[in-house]
């Protein structure tokens, strides 16, 4: 053991003489291209002087950031939520559970027709339904219930009630917080951040009162539609502005007087279409890595870490 | 005025650097989580001069999430602590 | 006269910051290392948001910033470090050599919760 | 030196000191515990940037996303591999004598 | 002065690139890279700053401008900032993708050791 040991560390350490010579090579390189950038003394590109201008007059928001996200880049931010959503469906992906491949696919279908076929009447099915789905349910929560691993210390619902006392104040405070962050796009803030506030205040819910509270809200067949949803309104928006403006993420709402809910016409519906699709994806990324078990048997046939 | 509220944020900042010292040394979890509140409480504070000396409020509301969140990641460590997974 | 009292503020805050961070640093044990994490830094933090609410007068919209942030921070420091002694006893994390007592295995029953 | 650049250097160094410890620390907590403190400290210096908007995302990013990825990971990689010696909640070398467990 | 950022960014950079390159945890690797995303937020970030700017925020301007003034006035970039804005998502979504993949990894070859896991290749 030690032996290995040894021999690993001198393999270490010949890998941090190599990292620290490709460091030194990258450090000198970058040292080159960082002292030529253009420093603060120069004057602000044309792109940034039009987006400062041009927010307050042609969008009606005093968020040019916000304008530059959503409304001159806005198909540069498509573009990006569908890589996050390429990002959702890669995690869920890699940390689907197994598959029952145990029989022939498909066989419980074929058995009905076959046995429908033999026996157009069932008498007999009442009881047999029952039975079944009983053993469903069983089923379900087998494979449902709290983790039953092995060295895994025992789960409590939830931390104590400081700590839930604390969560009830905050976590409406929170969600009503990042619902303003979304919905006055006049001040700072926006989609992205605050779909990072709806996953903290589920996780806020989760570490509190544990998995249960928020089963229902994050199992993964019903946020997978609301990101979806949330995808089909960025697409409907950009849609709409080709119909009626002639160009994807044209302005086709009427601007109103800024400050308010409704200052910035489109940007406040893709905002929350943004929020929609940011919130639901880190939900689904987190709670998904989080759900994840082990289910690749094959490699230790009697490891504690079997499943079924 | 506002020099007074440009140093404290930069003394608040310094305090930082003790905290992270502690950061760094500190043998269990519990005692980096420690410092890891702490740090983001200073964090908060500094902000909240920062956000006085530069005249824009907006500054402000950063420090407010600064402050909630620390909390959710305290829980967090908590709750990890004391299972051993999240 | 509004600036020496802010000023005042600001260093009675940054005393108790310094000495909790102070305390965090030198502390013997993770327990006695909270006391300071918590109580020490929450006293430090009050002053100076009072201080921020009276350098730029109580009606301006710092204020109600200054007292919601000084709201969070006195509800949550202190639940986050019951939480966080909690699960430090629970991890099993031993105390300073030279503690007197440990009234924490009274409570243990709870654990069953 | 104005004070808006002392500011931002002394932020800078408490920023690259985390992400030092990023790089050094054994314990793996440790150094997701230095991420998080690395995020802060980014927003501290965003603010100072005047980008609020990035402080805003980053606040939630370096303070609750990173972590709790983080945190999931090792914990689900805990229960797996045999050589855990710097995922537990004690440094690998206990530097301490009072904090072994 | 603002080159002093930009050689933080750098040696933030080079930071991650030396965990990459020279940890075996395969943990240790992925927050290599995140510290390479952060030193991309600060670039950024410091290239979108002007000496003496403020945020490109038009709400609630400093004392003695207002709206107008302020949109002429001397502001930090704001498309940079979306950039940074939009990598920030991106890379916590890349993060979780790379945590996952890590943690199969774990669960498959039982070790985080990127030699060991290298070695069982094949």
């Amino acid at each position: 053991m030690t032996g290995r040991q040894e021999s690993h560390d001198e393999h270490g350490r010949h890998r941090t003489w190599a990292a620290v010579a490709l460091v030194a090579g990258m450090a000198v390189l970058l040292l080159l291209a960082v002292t030529d950038l253009p420093r603060e003394a120069a004057p602000l590109p044309t792109v940034a002087r039009e987006a400062m201008t041009s927010a307050l007059p042609a969008w009606g928001s005093t968020e040019p950031v916000s304008v530059v996200v959503y409304g001159s880049r806005g198909f540069d931010t498509f573009g990006e939520t569908f890589l996050l959503l390429a990002a959702v469906a890669s995690v869920l992906l890699l940390t689907r559970r197994r598959e029952r491949r145990a029989g022939f696919q498909g066989e419980e279908v074929a058995a009905t027709r076959e046995r429908s076929e033999q026996d157009p009447h069932p008498t007999s099915g009442r009881n047999e339904r029952e039975a079944r789905a009983a053993e469903r349910e069983e089923e379900r929560e087998d494979s449902d219930g709290p983790d039953a691993s092995w060295s895994v210390p025992p789960r409590l619902p939830g931390l104590t009630v400081v700590v839930q006392g604390a969560a009830r104040v905050l976590a409406p405070a929170l969600a009503v917080a990042g619902l303003y962050l979304f919905a006055f796009g006049s001040s700072p803030g926006g989609g992205f951040p605050a779909g990072g506030v709806a996953l903290g205040v589920l996780l806020l819910l989760y570490a509190a009162f544990g998995r249960h509270l928020v089963r229902q809200v994050t199992s993964a067949a019903g946020v997978e539609v609301v990101e979806l949803a949330g995808a089909a309104v960025i697409v409907l928006i950009a849609v709409v502005g080709l119909v009626a403006e002639g160009s994807l993420t044209a302005n086709w709402l009427p601007l109103t007087r800024p400050g308010g809910f409704r200052s910035g016409g489109i940007l406040q519906p893709f905002s929350g279409a943004e929020l929609v699709e940011v919130g639901t994806g880190l939900v689904l990324v987190t709670f998904a890595l989080l759900d994840l078990r082990h289910d690749w048997a094959d490699d230790t046939p009697e490891g504690p870490g079997r499943e079924q | 005025m506002t020099g007074l509220m440009g140093t404290a944020a930069l003394l608040e900042l310094l305090v930082v650097g003790v905290l992270v010292v502690r950061l760094a040394a500190g043998p269990t979890v519990s005692d980096r989580i420690v410092a890891l509140n702490a740090i983001s409480t200073q964090i908060t504070l500094s902000l909240v001069c920062l956000a006085i000396w530069a005249d824009r409020s907006l500054y402000l509301d950063v420090g407010l999430w600064l402050g909630s969140f620390s909390y959710l990641g305290t829980l967090l460590w908590a709750r990890f602590l004391e299972r051993g997974l999240l | 006269m509004r600036t020496v009292v802010a000023a005042l503020l600001v260093l009675v805050g940054l005393w108790f910051s310094l000495s909790g961070a102070v305390g965090v640093l030198r502390m013997p044990d993770v327990y006695s290392r909270v006391q300071s994490g918590t109580k020490a830094i929450t006293m430090g933090a009050l002053p100076v948001l009072l201080a921020s609410a009276v350098a730029t007068g109580v009606t301006s919209y710092n204020t109600s910033r200054a007292v919601l942030i000084g709201l969070l921070i006195a509800i949550t420091n202190p639940a986050a470090s019951h939480a966080l002694v909690r699960a430090a006893y629970r991890a099993g994390i031993p105390q300073w050599s030279g503690a007197v007592r440990d009234d924490g295995h009274r409570h243990e029953p709870d654990r069953s919760r | 030196m104005s004070l808006f650049w002392l500011l931002d250097y002394v932020c800078l160094a408490l920023l690259l000191a985390c992400a030092f410890l990023v790089v050094v620390l054994r314990n793996l907590s440790g150094a997701v515990m230095a991420l998080s403190a690395t995020g802060g400290l980014l927003t501290f210096v965003f603010v100072l940037l005047g980008a609020p908007d990035d402080a805003h995302a980053e606040a939630v990013v370096g303070a609750v996303a990173l972590p709790t990825l983080y945190l999931v990971a090792l914990g689900k990689i805990r229960t797996d591999v045999e050589d855990a010696g710097d995922i537990g909640e004690v440094d690998a070398h206990p530097a301490d004598p009072g904090s072994g467990s | 002065m603002i080159v002093g950022n930009y050689l933080a960014a750098a040696a933030l950079f080079l930071l991650g690139l030396f965990t990459v390159l020279s940890r075996r945890n395969l943990v240790k690797i992925v927050m290599g890279l995140s510290l390479m995303e952060s030193s991309t937020y600060l670039l950024l970030i410091s290239m979108a700053y002007r000496s003496g700017s403020t945020a490109p925020v038009l709400l609630s301007p400093p004392s003695g401008s207002t709206e107008q003034s302020l949109a002429r006035g001397n502001v930090a970039d704001p498309v940079l900032q979306n950039f940074c804005l939009t990598a920030i998502v991106i890379g916590v979504a890349v993060t979780a993708v790379f945590l996952s993949v890590v943690v199969r990894v774990a669960q498959h070859q039982r070790s985080t050791d990127s030699d060991q896991v290298r070695g069982m290749r094949g």
